[in-house]
């Protein structure tokens, strides 16, 4: 078997657990890989492991992708499947503190870990709320600060992954009515959310890729008709695990995220060119990267499974 | 001379350690020591000398038996004590002066006055100092001095805030035979102004019957006081003392006792 | 007080003192109305303990021979660099900057690298532990060599003793105490250091699960997690302090009040 | 070699030692051809610091001063405690398990609980200093005191010396060379400690930027953040180490090398 | 009896300190020493005894001037050499016994041997510790020991590797007069066995006659060789020698000679 070290952006919980349903009923195995799963410490530090070499193939966020090809070039990274068609991103206040509306936000205090994908695209959001980010300030917390900090109100408001913060505000005894949560993507900004990376060396043997990615659309096609499983391959992997609060997220992740209209039509793990090649330019944009990259350099289709096989939609 | 007994000990005996490690230091002391007798100690190496200066000061508690000062029974450290230990423990990091300097910032009145009369307090240090022959030595580190300096040094120390009881145990071991008479001609002659009760252990008869008023002699390990010889010559001595036969003649008699045990 | 029942109050201290803590914790809790999410009570991180018992046990072992390895390799390492440091002033000038500057760099800045290089795992834990735990082995023991008595070293020397002798013969027996002072230290930051690699990758050890906890807002078990390395740190601790008090009673025949 | 040449030599090694090993890391860099993200090549780090230097030296000045302020708490705080807890068998027996437990946990995991007490900014970071770095005094300063040569105690005795004049006179003279011992690995303890708060919250300090910088992929300037906090370090130390050098000089008098 | 010149110290001065710390603790010191002579060397205390010790043995190098052993130029430590130093430093790791035998740990051939040979080496330790009169103190620590008992350890430590150059720095300045005239003995009936080479200090001028060939006198701080006189009473020398006038008399004009150097 072809050894495969795969790494995650985070830990194991329900919106990842297509992969560990791959890899527990051996559909990785059957495409003749012998995958190894570690989770990780956010999608840059993915980014980084699979672009040393460190690892073949990784979980990221492709909008960190794109920075990090921005900076790079010669030595891109390639996305071969979008997962998260719509992005997780969101900004989120409680409804005591009077914010109502994305303009409500100008002259707030914003909590967010600098790393934070929401906090880090938050500009080219507020662009498109029309209020001038600058106008925001921002506070560093660590993710373990940030929920709180918001609770006691040390924050006006946070940003983050929207199946995190909602939970996590939630676990804290916020009243899911009292949440005020904005995504990027009600918004209209529809940049792409995390895909699965693979490293230059790994892109040179596209069987491998390819058998990968069938492996793991047909996980994720099981999943999305019965989280169940993915939330028992979860548990396996991690059995401290809380199977309520991790269906929540999956169901939450698939909802928002994975089982959008467009992945309903065209199934999982593509991407529209045109709304790609545009999402390329606003994040890049949004970070104050001098040139972007090609489009077709972050992100390319070339590995993708067959059409009926990315139907992962019940 | 001896009126009343100030430091008193009862049939007192010390072992060190316990169990099959348990080994009888001292062995049934009694001694009886007036307020202003000088007292010496002699007796074999190892005998339970040193051991006999702690348990008097209250270092050590007696295995059994019991020790009294002032009519009071010892149960911790005495106070207005100056000892001269066998090894001269100075500190490090401390000057020479500031070593001998140690009991004036530990022990009343001085303790008290040392702050507002540091130079006078100074002075006397020196003055000291300068007295055992190691005037100018009084900013050295203990290591920069000699054996036999370091041992004036600890002498010094004993002696700078003015004690009631002295204990000095073997203080002019490491010293050449000149330097040790000037010195016990000093020790006498402090004593004969002050009257502290003193207490001294040494190896040197000569020593013992110049100062003391009694010599206690002790035997073999495990230590008993096997003879006390009252020395009653008149005072102040001098190294013309030391010849005279009354001198000599107690010298030998304490020579043949320490000998018996010698031989045994 | 006699001296048994003195011995014995020595021996429940430690008891104690951790009822003490445990119960004003407890109490602060139920005072403040702290919410469990931000300190949970101790009857709820027990209850915890209890429950999730072969659980915490496996991560705990996972933990505890990653920290064990990374420690003794850090006592090697860190007695030879010591000695060495202790031993030429060129070592010590040309090392001990260095050493300190690595020192002062948080380590969570450099593991992530330190995983890029050796993969995840058991490895990047010990090496985290090691790298971390051997700096104030490596000073106490310099210092100790430092402190020699020159007494010492002149009757080595008037014996032609090398200077590698000196080291042995002296060098170490006086390190000694220094050398135990600084397990105590070291052997606590093993165990940061081990959870700390674990946190930032791999899916083994109390870091691991603490990660997780803390990622799905389970306080409770962050916390238990928390008293197991605690727990596991004073093992560690009293093995140090058996074996110091075996090797250096001569150092501590002195101790200020017995 | 003459002994001037020597102490040239010994002069300029820690700069020469310096100097190798950026080369080497320069060297690797170039010969395996490491991505800029992994390990950015000195030369580059170098041309951050002299691009960003104002900004640099602002972050700096702010970690130095939370550090500072840590580390001279933890000074004082270890050498109370290092002293109650090497003079007392009580409380070293309920007090040492205790410490020893907490500095076992690591501290990344307990900061956020702190930032939730005491809000976010330089306060937390004084006292993730503060508390990281006081553990090593403590047992330090715990040793020097334990190790008192009993004629030491015995003399003080001897003139009705309290404990409190014993731990005064001989005492703390004593435990010196093992305080500052242990203020090296403190000093560097503190900058860990203070870094790592600054990383978990608030917009302050090396620890910020470089976590803002390596949030960005310019690990460059992440670096650069590494590289200040090893020269603060350094600094530090080498203040502890000439005040080292004038106080305890006694203590090493006798270096096994001259 | 002394024939080739062993160790030789030609106008040797040491002077301890820099700048105005600077202190000469030997001035112009000329001597030599037989292969198989015994020296003592005698003076005031503080004089430069001890160091004069190191200079020999090369633990410290000269100011001035040129010491050589053996024929060779002294610029470190030199081999075969058996030291008591005034302090006794005993290691407090070690029981009494292991720090007797540290120089076999360290001195060829015996450091070769020790490992297989070890029963017979204890043995040797022991009967040399009980020849001391410490039978049974070998597993005792050094700070278990009076400090004659740590002397004396520290005497047989010097002897253990039957070293052919013996530095004794006053070796019996703790001991009573009889313990310390019986190892005199014992000195004395090993230097007939072994004819090492041995520098001897002491105080007691009666121990320097006993034992040496040569008693050389130093003059006080900086001390100077200012006498040199040579012993020529027959061997074995016994207790009843010191009573002899011949032996009397040289005590008595070494005497009269350091005399001079206190008057001063
Ligand atoms: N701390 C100790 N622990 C165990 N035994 C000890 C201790 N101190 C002394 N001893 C033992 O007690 C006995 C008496 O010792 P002490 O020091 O009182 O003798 P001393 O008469 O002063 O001898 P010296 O003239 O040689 O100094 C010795 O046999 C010694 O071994
Ligand atoms: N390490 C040192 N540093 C500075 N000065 C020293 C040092 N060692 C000795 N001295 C000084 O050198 C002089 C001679 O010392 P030395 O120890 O040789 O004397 P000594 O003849 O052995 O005296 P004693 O009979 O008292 O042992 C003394 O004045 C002493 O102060
Ligand atoms: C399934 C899942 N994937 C990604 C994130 C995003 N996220 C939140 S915090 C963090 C970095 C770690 O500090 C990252 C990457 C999430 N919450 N859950
Ligand atoms: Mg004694
Ligand atoms: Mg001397």
């Amino acid at each position: 078997d072809t050894p495969v070290k795969f790494t995650l952006d985070w830990v194991f919980q329900g919106p990842t657990s297509p992969f560990l349903v791959a890899l527990e009923k051996g559909y990785y195995k059957d495409e003749g890989l012998d995958v190894s799963m570690d989770p990780g410490q956010g999608s840059a530090g993915a980014v980084q492991r699979v672009a040393s070499g460190a690892y073949d193939i990784g979980f990221a966020d492709v909008n960190a992708l794109i920075e990090y090809n921005a900076k790079n070039p010669g030595k891109e990274i390639l996305c071969v499947f979008m997962a998260y068609d719509y992005p997780p991103f969101g900004v989120y206040a409680l409804k005591k503190s009077g914010i109502a509306k994305p303009t409500d936000l100008v002259g707030k205090k914003l909590g967010a870990p600098v790393f934070d994908a929401s906090f880090r695209l938050f500009p080219a959001y507020a662009k498109k709320v029309g209020i001038d980010p600058a106008s925001v300030e921002h506070v560093n917390l660590s993710p373990q600060l940030r929920e709180q900090s918001l609770v006691q109100g040390t924050v006006d408001f946070i940003s983050g992954h929207y199946f995190s913060s909602i939970l996590d505000l939630k676990a804290r005894g916020v009243k899911e009515e009292d949440i005020v949560a904005f995504t990027y993507s009600d918004a209209g900004m529809d940049v792409y959310g995390n895909g699965i990376i693979v490293s230059p060396e790994m892109a040179e043997k596209p069987e491998v890729v390819k058998g990968f990615l069938r492996a793991t659309a047909k996980a994720w096609k099981e999943v999305a008709a019965d989280p169940s499983i993915g939330v028992a391959a979860a548990k396996a992997r991690d059995p401290l695990i809380d199977d309520a609060l991790e269906t929540e997220r999956l169901n939450m992740s698939l909802k928002m995220n994975v089982l959008t209209p467009y992945v309903k039509e065209h199934g999982m793990g593509d991407v529209d060119p045109e709304r790609f090649a545009r999402s390329v330019k606003d994040v890049a944009d949004a970070f104050g990267l001098p040139n972007a990259p090609e489009p077709e350099k972050v992100f390319t289709n070339y590995y993708l499974p067959p059409k009926e096989d990315r139907m992962v939609a019940p | 001379m001896p009126s009343t007994p100030l430091v008193e000990l009862k049939n007192v005996s010390l072992a060190y350690g316990e169990g099959s490690e348990r080994m009888v230091a001292l062995g049934d002391a009694t001694i009886s020591i007036a307020d202003g007798e000088f007292v010496a100690v002699v007796g074999p190496s190892g005998c339970g000398k040193s051991t006999l200066m702690k348990l008097v000061t209250g270092l050590l508690p007696p295995t059994s038996g019991e020790i009294s000062v002032r009519g009071q029974r010892v149960t911790g450290p005495i106070k207005g004590v100056g000892m001269a230990f066998q090894n001269a423990t100075l500190m490090p990091w401390r000057t020479t002066r500031d070593n001998i300097m140690l009991p004036l910032e530990v022990v009343q009145p001085h303790k008290g006055r040392l702050r507002a009369n540091r130079a006078e307090y100074v002075a006397r240090a020196d003055a000291l100092l300068a007295s055992v022959g190691l005037g100018g030595f009084g900013d050295k580190y203990p290591w920069q001095l000699s054996g036999g300096m370091q041992q004036r040094s600890n002498v010094c120390r004993a002696l700078i805030h003015e004690p009631q009881i002295l204990m000095l145990d073997e203080p002019f071991g490491a010293l050449d035979a000149f330097t040790r008479e000037e010195l016990w001609g000093i020790m006498q002659q402090l004593w004969l102004e002050r009257r502290f009760t003193a207490v001294l252990v040494t190896h040197d008869l000569r020593e013992a019957v110049y100062l003391a008023d009694t010599v206690y002699v002790m035997s073999k390990r495990p230590g008993r006081i096997v003879k006390v010889r009252t020395v009653d010559l008149p005072r102040p001595r001098t190294l013309e003392t030391t010849f005279t036969p009354a001198f000599v003649d107690i010298v030998h008699e304490l020579r043949e006792r320490i000998q018996l045990e010698h031989a045994e | 007080m006699t001296a048994l029942q003195q011995r014995y109050l020595r021996f429940a201290m430690p008891w104690l003192a951790l009822l003490v803590l445990l119960i004003m914790w407890q109490v602060a809790c139920i005072a403040f109305d702290v919410p469990e999410i931000v300190a949970p009570r101790p009857t709820r991180v027990v209850e915890v303990i209890i429950q999730r018992w072969d659980l915490l046990l496996r991560f705990c072992m996972e933990t505890l021979w990653t920290t064990l390895i990374g420690f003794f390799l850090a006592i090697g390492f860190g007695l030879l660099l010591g000695l060495a440091i202790g031993a030429s002033p060129f070592v010590y000038s040309g090392l001990y900057p260095l050493l300190i500057a690595f020192n002062a760099i948080p380590k969570v800045a450099i593991v992530p690298i330190l995983m890029i290089w050796v993969g995840i795992g058991a490895l990047p834990a010990i090496i985290t532990a090691f790298v971390i735990s051997f700096f104030p082995i490596v000073v106490n023991v310099a210092t100790g060599l430092a402190t020699i008595e020159p007494e010492m070293r002149d009757l080595m020397r008037s014996l032609g003793a090398s200077n590698r002798e000196i080291l042995m013969k002296v060098g170490i027996p006086r390190a000694m105490p220094y050398l135990f002072a600084s397990l105590k230290v070291a052997a606590t930051l093993a165990f940061v250091g081990s959870v700390l690699s674990e946190t930032v990758g791999g899916n083994r050890g109390i870091g691991f699960l603490m990660l997780s906890a803390s990622a799905r807002n389970d306080s409770a078990t962050t916390f238990a997690g928390l008293f197991a390395i605690a727990i596991m740190g004073i093992g560690v601790y009293a093995a140090c302090a058996l074996i110091e008090k075996r090797m250096t009673r001569w150092a501590f025949r002195g101790e200020l009040v017995r």
